[in-house]
């Protein structure tokens, strides 16, 4: 939708982040560590897209979005925790803190990387299926939705931070080494981590795009218009709303699974009640209800953050607090519109076919 | 007398949550806009009860007095709800017909509140317990009721029945509680919205800076205090069923209650998890809260 | 018979809001039914399609007890509905409302994996040109005219090709033309259908009502009969037409 | 690729300029704020007092400031971002253990070196850190040893309460098993954990109460942060004192003191290496200087604020450093590691050693009393240093 | 009493009513015909101040109303019952009833209850119940009844009988004859029933694409056209 044709801004970014990118660091332009903190913000960006489908498509604002994220990168990060140690008798350190003295049942199936990638999306599913049942089939939606799953939210972060779990407690899980062998800490290991984060967000994208042009979508829309018109007209809300609540929470776990070996850490911080909201930041800002809009926003918030941090270590809060607010209270359709807007200035497009805004 | 304790203990949790929860209430239910900065307004009461103490000790020179909480008191309010209104004025104004953008914009002005506060105050101030309200009630080893929970307690209590008053019983609560429903429409019979808005904002914003100088009382004055509490009011006002005073009130003193009930058997943390998981079963049977409206009128 | 209804009656915080005691309808058979405000008419419509919970009674569709479904299983069966206020999907296109009311396969699945083909889409459009809103089919559904919202709704309904449509007010805010176009449409449409209309225009009353003119007051089913007969009913014009009015209206009609 | 793995061209890349950098890693936002705001002011003080002497090997000490948010994966982010891309010679930061291990493997890899100020609960001893603050047999041990002694008041029956974390939950199992080896019966220790943030302290403060009935008894306090607040004021209003019950906290300094009503807190203890009350002319000028410091830079609370434990060793920690890179004579890591072991300094809170192996520093260890003002009357003090045993033989617990 | 003068006005982009110019005189019933969709409410509602007026005037009583705040037009008596109803659903019909008064200077009836609940007698049996479960018809008498006791020197009726039952839809139209004469209301009237808007209109606006087309009084007005014309 924006510029002239629909293809021109995604295979621009595809060739920027695939080509542009990878040479300047090849050419000593750009470090090992901007092209893994890129990778990192691709997996926000993914995150992001399932964000959209279930809040800025379907309507429903569920604010417990991060413990998907988390379930996915717990479960790699089980995996990548045993895989720092090949001594049989290996141990966590916080396991024997609690006294163990042999891995927990619930941690043999990471010790395998198959297992692992197939538990790290089953669980987040399920989990995403018995929350979702509860919720939609007793009809709570709207602010109680919202809040119901931030009190979820919050039981899990603080079960999470609880060391008897065995999953690190506060710490996390940390201290990893190889993935499938390779050297975490090689820059070709994080190039490569990049471009599968890169390539994970092009496919995950072309999904979401497939579902939201699809009638599904619409449908989608229609429960985000009037639950109960959806209904009448026979169609199963229930079902539609588990299953893009199901699909959200995947594409959750993926963006997880890719963020922890890049960023090295996992822990209950990641989940705690600000992480969701935040992750609703990022999609209100870059534009509810477009796909593009997400990945703008993730991309951009968390650079904003990195450098904002480092920039402007005492005042970044203001920066970025006030940039939520102008955003919200004069773009419409967040960091989208405002470049639709600039678009439309500079005469690259008509007002015609910019992006329709949310009612 | 540990049941005597529980239930006290559990009263004055609640008494707590309920004069927290009111001013979200109040904005939430009746304006449409959920306040994420709810709680930083709580802190700024906070600060303003500090700053009033500072005053009275440095320059007045009335050294270990109580008359700095006493003219905290109002202060509080006033102070948290004229940051209340400049917020509606700024910021709120232009998102009443979108509410859950008002959820992120408020996101956003409670991290600027919040580093404001740590930049004016750094992290560490105190406010001293006024001596009338230290110590308790004595009634054995084991159970000596707390002077400065037993003031909250009658504060909430007070403020409970002039808020429901004011809204159920003035011309101010009605225009109030029709101006939430149908802004245009109450436009279009003569009442002025903005007007109401902002007093609303007021109202609730004021509430939340009376709760932040209650607060002195018996925790501390950091710039994200606001934190603590804000999932668990925003519960409470959920659970009451958006919009109701007597919800928050019922499901004030349930969470108040049962939580100690259940700290006493279990540490802390399961305690909550508990609270929330009974809170989500709960909500599985009403899924709009304790008390919901029912028939037409409560569809979409 | 394609709807039987006995003793079914709800109440509202003491108010008996509805409380009829013999109601059927047979295949393709169009219903009127009248009654001053208040008295049960949409509440009765409620109840059949599941929105509000009956107290007592029994409903029968196609020959299934339908109390107690759920609004979803009724739609399934096919009952179609026209809300008093206009219920429609405003973020939409007016040509996606209509593709979403659509009888076809409604399962996830079938939604994914969805084609639009020509037979639908031409359905669509002939829909659109039969309730005049051809040319609003790109328009977002919420930024139409509260007639049109009417229109569009009925719309939903037809192609929703349900055997039983619940029809609530459909003339009202229609200019006197468009009401008769509105009844030239129910006409046809209940010769493949069930249908059950409330209105309070007596002219539009009077062109659709083929046999039969339910009139309920406080929620009872105060007599039927012919249009004539009804309108000339003392009790009907006591409770309904009004006494000075009915000659007026004799008039005219 | 000028950045691949291991290398450590940081300190001779800048060797040419006259400038060198370092990293400060210390929350300025978040919850940790409240704690490593004033760590931040101490290793810039200490900065400024290094370059205004001339800096080391004649270049200017140039900090980085970043702020990691008290968020544990941007800790990992900046730590890379200070080594790699900032070049930085040395990082001073963290507070938490959590922030330490997210960082921790980033110093490994790139072969950095963190200075690491605060008390923490042992178990770890990297080659890539320098663990200045206390390991559990510099604080907890000699804490419950005083309490046990009939100079601390022979306790009997002891509250191990704490903030749900690594810290806590470690400290307490060392407690524990202390206490139980020396004969304390298990019915004697009642542990309890509380979620960071915790406000209502009643129905734990009451549990304490009864307990306390049972005469002997104390409270060994790992609270973290702001929970000690509410905590201290319900205990007081509860009727409980220091003479009834008193609690030994290992985690309340003079700088959380300053936003505490300390009337209510009179008579209470807390273990630590350092007091800012330490009566020597170093520490005097110390005190001074930073309340000189923060008064000039205009920081909030400016000449009222207080020095305390991580304060100091915050502030050690530069000139640990600077006397390494000197001793050394180069800014490169292994270099730098190599002279730090068995450094000796002159710190406020007397002279301190490092550790011959570990990269942990030999202390003193003392115990305080909450006066008043906010301040702490030293009580007690072990004899000489303490060798730092971060790895801690749990002995009987297991 | 009320006059119109080449107002434009839109929703965002799009805009509705071109060049709108009308006249509504002091104690009648102007009315505003036209189909579905050309603009008859977004005309109201300009005039109430709800959509913005982009050029052109409004003048009530000899003062421009144009883009004035919603409620300062309602004080200067101008009472407006919308499409629709809009009944403030969680308060009770008294609430809403008194919400009416809000337009009065003193807020005080100007039309008692009972006086009210004489003309709409089922809002007094369920008074306490709330204005949202009330039956169609039940609110739209519910809307009309509480712009009434405010007694508005021009009233402004968008579809007033839509969903009311027949004995009370002529017995409003009555009331309005009645008020009109007696109390010189104004009112401006959009209507759809031909029946109806003839039986209390003194004169009569037909409207199509956001302009005025044609207007005339009652009996000299051409039903014949305007009824070819919404055929459309
Ligand atoms: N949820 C409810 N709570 C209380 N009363 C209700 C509720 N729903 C309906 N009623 C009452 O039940 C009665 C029947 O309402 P219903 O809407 O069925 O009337 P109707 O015949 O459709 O009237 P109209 O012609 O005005 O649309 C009314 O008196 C109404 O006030
Ligand atoms: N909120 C809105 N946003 C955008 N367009 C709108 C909006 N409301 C109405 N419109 C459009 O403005 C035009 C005029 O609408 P209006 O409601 O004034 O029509 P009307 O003459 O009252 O029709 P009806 O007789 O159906 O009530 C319609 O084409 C409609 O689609
Ligand atoms: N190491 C600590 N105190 O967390
Ligand atoms: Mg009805
Ligand atoms: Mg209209």
């Amino acid at each position: 939708m924006l510029l002239k044709s629909d293809k021109i801004i995604p295979i621009v970014f595809l060739s920027f982040f695939a080509i542009l990118l990878p040479l300047g660091y090849s050419a000593g332009l750009i470090s090992v560590n901007s092209i893994s903190l890129w990778g990192r913000y691709f997996c926000f960006a993914i995150a992001a897209l399932g964000i959209d489908l279930i809040w800025g498509y379907t309507g429903i604002m569920s604010m417990c979005q991060a413990i998907f994220f988390c379930l996915g990168g717990y479960g790699i990060g089980m995996y990548l925790t045993l895989q720092a140690d090949s001594s049989p008798a290996f141990l966590p350190d916080f396991m024997s803190w609690n006294n163990l003295t042999e891995l927990p049942f619930f941690w043999m199936p990471f010790q395998n990387f198959i297992p692992t990638l197939l538990l790290g999306l089953l669980i987040p599913a399920a989990v995403a299926f018995i929350i979702g049942y509860f919720i939609f089939r007793s009809r709570i939606k709207g602010v109680y939705m919202a809040i119901i799953t931030q009190a979820l939210a919050l039981s899990v972060y603080l079960l999470f931070l609880r060391n008897e779990t065995n999953m690190g407690g506060t710490n996390g899980l940390t201290n990893f080494k190889t993935l499938l062998g390779f050297d975490l800490s090689q820059p070709a290991v994080k190039l490569g981590l990049y471009m599968v984060s890169l390539a994970t967000l092009a496919g995950v994208y072309q999904i979401c795009r497939h579902i939201v042009g699809s009638k599904f979508g619409k449908v989608l829309l229609a429960i985000r218009d009037s639950e109960s018109r959806v209904g009448f007209t026979a169609y199963r809300v229930l079902h539609y709303k588990l299953t893009i609540f199901i699909i959200a929470a995947v594409i959750g776990a993926i963006a997880g699974m890719l963020y922890v070996p890049q960023t090295g850490i996992i822990t209950p911080g990641r989940m705690d009640v600000k992480a969701s909201v935040e992750m609703l930041m990022w999609v209100a800002l870059g534009g509810r209800g477009h796909l593009k809009g997400a990945i703008l926003g993730a991309i951009s918030v968390n650079c904003l953050y990195s450098v904002c941090t480092t920039v402007f270590p005492e005042g970044w809060l203001f920066i970025l607090g006030v940039l939520y607010v102008l955003t919200v209270l004069y773009f419409d359709k967040g960091f989208l519109g405002l470049f639709e807007k600039l678009a439309i200035r500079v005469g690259l497009k008509s007002r015609k076919t910019a992006a329709a805004p949310l009612p | 007398m540990e049941r005597i304790q529980n239930v006290f203990s559990g009263l004055s949790l609640a008494s707590i949550l309920i004069l927290i929860s009111l001013g979200l209430g109040i904005v939430y239910g009746l304006a449409g806009i959920i306040n994420m900065a709810h709680g930083e307004f709580l802190m700024i009461g906070a600060y303003a009860t500090f700053s009033v103490q500072l005053l009275f000790s440095n320059v007045f020179g009335i050294q270990s007095s109580d008359w700095f909480f006493l003219a905290a008191l109002p202060l509080s309010f006033i102070v948290a709800g004229s940051a209340g209104l400049l917020l509606e004025r700024l910021v709120v104004r232009r998102l009443y017909a979108k509410p859950l953008d008002s959820l992120l914009a408020t996101w956003g002005v409670s991290l600027i509140l919040i580093q404001l506060a740590r930049w004016i105050f750094g992290d560490m101030t105190a406010v001293k317990l006024p001596a009338i309200l230290s110590g308790g009630i004595y009634i054995n080893p084991q159970l000596v009721l707390p002077y400065n929970r037993l003031f909250i307690i009658v504060l909430t209590l007070i403020i409970v029945a002039i808020v429901y008053w004011v809204l159920m019983h003035t011309r101010l609560g009605l225009q109030i509680r029709a101006v939430t429903q149908n802004r245009n429409m109450s436009a279009c019979l003569g009442i002025d919205t903005k007007r109401v808005n902002a007093i609303t904002f007021f109202m609730g914003s004021g509430l939340a800076g009376l709760a932040g100088c209650a607060m002195t009382l018996i925790g501390n004055v950091v710039p994200d205090m606001g934190q603590s509490y804000i999932v668990d009011s925003f519960l409470m006002v959920v659970i009451g069923g958006v919009g109701k005073i007597v919800g928050i009130i019922v499901s004030g003193l349930g969470i108040g209650i049962s939580s100690k009930i259940l700290e006493a058997f279990f540490e802390a943390v399961y305690g909550k998890v508990t609270i929330l998981f009974i809170i989500m079963i709960f909500m599985q049977f009403r899924p709009k809260g304790l008390f919901p409206d029912k028939g037409r009128s409560a569809e979409e | 018979m394609l709807l039987t209804v006995k003793d079914l009656s709800v109440s509202f915080g003491g108010l008996q809001a509805l409380n009829l005691h013999n109601f059927s309808l047979a295949p393709r058979e169009l219903r009127v039914i009248i009654g001053p405000n208040g008295a049960g008419k949409s509440t009765f419509m409620d109840l059949l399609c599941g929105r509000t919970k009956a107290d007592h009674g029994t409903v029968f569709f196609d020959g299934k007890q339908i109390l107690g479904m759920t609004e979803i299983q009724i739609a399934e069966m096919g009952i179609g509905r026209k809300f008093q206020k206009p219920s429609i999907f405003p973020s939409l296109s007016v040509y996606d409302n209509m593709l979403l009311a659509t009888k076809m396969k409604k399962s996830v699945l079938a939604s994914l994996f969805f084609k639009m083909d020509s037979a639908i889409d031409d359905k669509i459009r002939h829909t659109a040109v039969r309730v005049g809103l051809h040319g609003v089919l790109d328009k977002c559904a919420g930024e139409l005219s509260h007639g049109q919202k009417q229109w569009l709704e009925i719309a939903i309904v037809v192609l929703q090709d349900p055997k039983l449509m619940l029809i609530d007010e459909p003339a009202a805010g229609m200019s006197d033309r468009e009401t008769e176009k509105t009844g030239e449409l129910l006409l046809e449409l209940s010769t493949q259908h069930g249908v059950i209309v409330i209105e309070h225009d007596m002219h539009f009353v009077k062109q659709i009502a083929q046999k039969t003119v339910t009139v309920l007051v406080n929620g009872q089913q105060l007599t039927e009969g012919t249009f004539e007969e009804v309108r000339n009913d003392q009790r009907v014009i006591d409770s309904y037409l009004g006494r000075s009015n009915s000659e007026r209206i004799k008039a005219s009609i | 690729a000028c950045n691949s793995g291991n290398s450590n061209k940081s300190a001779t890349e800048t060797s040419g300029e006259n400038t060198v950098k370092v990293g400060i890693l210390h929350s300025l936002s978040g919850t940790m704020a409240i704690s490593e705001v004033s760590l931040r002011d101490a290793v810039e003080m200490a900065i400024d007092e290094i370059n205004n002497d001339g800096g080391v090997l004649g270049k200017q000490i140039e900090p980085v400031v970043v702020d990691p948010a008290s968020d544990w994966d941007l800790f990992a982010e900046k730590s890379k971002e200070l080594l790699i891309d900032k070049k930085v010679s040395a990082v001073f930061g963290c507070w938490t253990s959590v922030s330490r291990k997210s960082v921790l493997p980033v110093f490994e890899q790139q072969n950095g070196l963190l200075f690491y100020p605060v008390q923490y609960e042992g178990e770890e001893s990297s080659k890539n850190v320098v663990y200045s603050g206390a390991v559990p047999n510099q604080q907890l041990i000699p804490a419950a040893q005083y309490l046990m002694s009939p100079e601390g008041g022979s306790y009997k029956r002891f509250y191990l309460l704490g903030t749900d974390y690594v810290f806590p939950r470690i400290a307490n199992k060392i407690l524990k098993s202390y206490l139980l080896t020396n004969g304390v019966p298990p019915e004697n220790i009642i542990e309890e954990y509380t979620p960071f943030h915790h406000q209502d302290y009643q129905t734990i403060v009451s549990k304490i109460k009864k307990f306390a009935l049972g005469g002997k008894a104390c409270v060994l306090s790992t609270i973290n942060g702001d929970s000690n607040i509410p905590f201290y004021k319900e205990f007081a209003n509860q009727g409980l004192t220091a003479v009834t019950c008193p609690i030994m906290a290992f985690s309340v300094a003079e700088d959380e003191l300053r936003s505490m009503d300390t009337e209510f807190l009179v008579g209470h203890l807390a273990a630590w290496n350092y007091f800012q009350s330490m009566d020597t002319p170093e520490n005097k000028q110390f005190v001074e200087n930073f309340k000189k410091f923060c008064d000039e830079n205009k920081l909030p609370g400016g000449s009222s604020r207080v020095v305390d434990d991580p304060i100091t060793w915050a502030y050690t920690n530069v000139y640990l450093w600077a006397k390494a890179v000197e001793k050394a004579g180069s800014f490169e890591v292994d270099k730098v590691r190599e002279a730090l072991l068995g450094l000796s300094f002159d710190s406020p809170a007397g002279t301190v050693t490092m550790d011959s192996k570990l990269n942990h520093l030999a202390k003193p260890a003392l115990i305080g009393e909450i006066k008043p003002d906010g301040q702490f009357d030293i009580i007690w003090q072990s004899e000489g240093l303490i060798e730092p045993q971060p790895f801690f033989d749990f002995g009987g617990a297991k | 009493m009320l006059s119109v003068d080449r107002v434009k006005a839109a929703y965002g982009q799009s805009t509705i009513l071109w060049s709108v110019d009308m006249q509504v005189k002091k104690a009648a019933v102007t009315t505003v015909m036209g189909r579905n969709g050309v603009g008859k409410s977004t005309l109201l509602k300009t005039i109430m101040g709800l959509v913005k007026t982009q050029e052109g005037n409004i003048d009530f009583n000899g003062t421009s109303i144009v883009n004035q705040a919603s409620y300062k037009i309602a004080k200067a008596g101008v009472g407006y019952v919308p499409q629709g109803r809009e009944i403030i659903p969680k308060l009770t019909v008294r609430e809403n009833l008194l919400l009416g008064l809000e337009a009065t200077a003193d807020y005080k009836a100007k039309m008692t209850e009972e006086e009210i609940y004489d003309l709409f007698p089922v809002l007094q049996e369920f008074r306490k119940r709330l204005g949202g479960n009330l039956s169609g018809g039940q609110q739209q008498q519910l809307a009309i009844a509480r712009t009434l006791i405010s007694a508005p020197k021009l009233l402004l009726l968008d579809e007033p009988t839509e969903g009311i039952q027949p004995s009370i839809a002529y017995e409003i139209g009555d009331i309005i004859r009645r008020l009109v004469s007696e109390k010189n209301l104004s009112v401006l009237l959009v209507e759809q029933k031909i029946d109806f808007a003839k039986h209390v209109s003194d004169h009569f606006y037909l409207m199509d694409r956001g302009k005025m087309i044609k207007n005339g009084v009652a009996g000299l007005f051409d039903f014949g056209e305007l009824q070819e014309h919404i055929a459309v």
